[in-house]
């Protein structure tokens, strides 16, 4: 799956996009959170307050207990402050 | 009917003219232009970088668009956004409305206006004398925009 | 801070950049332009001709102006209007309010349309395939400039 | 005192400014309309009906009972279609 992040998810973990393999176990958003959470310290302080933490999964708002699949799109942003 | 997200700046005058160009059935045509200001929540801002997600970004616009577009009987919609490292008086947005009717014209831009400074899909990197910041969502905005879930005012002349 | 009672066409474009131009302070500029349509009231409009008191309007246009200024935070206000032979698609009015905040900019530049339309010295003689003819006051509009008589909208950022 | 006329009546007074030096009992825009309607009868077909005439002196609306003197502007129009 591909994985975004914007504005600081971005500068935190260190960069914009990534295309992931998921183990079998990530099946929402939720199990997608803790399994970046792993990957390094980055990962884990960028998703630390998932309060703070918007996802978007195929370009629709998402949350927590929607559903991911290989090939989706999941990004993670703050709440959009408008332009 | 158009939406714009772009790096690039744009030309008021000349889009304006594109959209009423040989056009005899347009009574008003609203506008907003936003610009960057030098001050934000008290700090002086010597520039700011927007960041948007290429893709969703201008879906959100396309759809409020179309909402605007159903609520008001609009000749012509354009919407340009710009991303990217901006400084004070530089053009960021712009809202370009044509109707037949003057009140549909203005209060379309009020409200694609209100959605775009609160809703859409953008951040907000501010660079101030006390270093660089990311720009949280801001509650008098959100109310601007609250103001829109109730029925639009009938278009009146 | 202007008003012109013009023959002459103007230029969108280049009145927003006169008006804005270094100007680091400003966060949003609206602006209404009205256009000649070629319907009015059911009939075809092949031309209009707007006849104005050459004095008494520009002091009436500068002292809404004034009133605009003093309801809402402008740094900026124009007011173009229009006399003589106009055909259906001619640019005929023109307001444009700048202020740090978009919903003051948004809501002058509606309270100084909806004056002119109503309350503005102009008189119109419209051009049909029935003939020429004095256009009446309308209710409608009277109605949408009654509108500002009461406070006006708090800004809202 | 100038007289001004606007829209129709311009056309139906087929003039638009004139300088006229008006009776000693002219001292009111009443007196003067009345005065004006005897001028001829473009005048008085202009100013029959005055409930379809407005008024301003020295550039400010009036009434039938506001004073005019001799170096007034006195303008007479329909009312205000707006722009």
């Amino acid at each position: 799956m591909k994985i975004l992040y914007f504005a600081f998810l971005r500068q935190r973990t260190g960069l914009g996009e990534e295309t992931v393999e998921a183990p079998a176990d990530v099946h929402d958003v939720a199990s997608l959170v803790e399994w970046l959470k792993t990957r390094g310290p980055g990962y884990a302080e960028a998703l630390r307050d998932t309060s703070a933490v918007r996802v978007a999964v195929n370009q629709e708002f998402a949350d927590l207990h929607t559903p991911v699949a290989a090939n989706d799109e999941i990004a993670f942003f703050p709440p959009v402050t408008g332009g | 009917m158009a939406v714009r997200v772009q790096r690039e700046d744009f030309d008021v005058g000349a889009e304006i003219a594109v959209l009423t160009a040989g056009r005899t059935d347009i009574g008003g045509v609203a506008t907003f232009l936003g610009l960057v200001r030098d001050i934000a929540g008290g700090d002086e801002v010597k520039a700011m970088t927007l960041e948007h997600y290429p893709g969703m970004t201008e879906k959100m616009l396309a759809e409020i668009e179309a909402e605007a577009r159903e609520r008001w009987p609009l000749d012509e919609c354009l919407i340009i956004h710009r991303y990217g490292r901006l400084e004070p008086g530089d053009r960021i947005v712009l809202v370009v409305t044509a109707s037949a009717h003057r009140q549909a014209a203005l209060d379309s831009c009020a409200f694609l206006i209100d959605w775009l400074k609160t809703t859409a899909a953008f951040w907000k990197l501010e660079e101030t004398g006390q270093g660089e910041h990311w720009v949280e969502a801001r509650e008098s905005d959100d109310e601007a925009a609250a103001r829109w879930d109730e029925s639009p005012t009938k278009a009146a002349g």
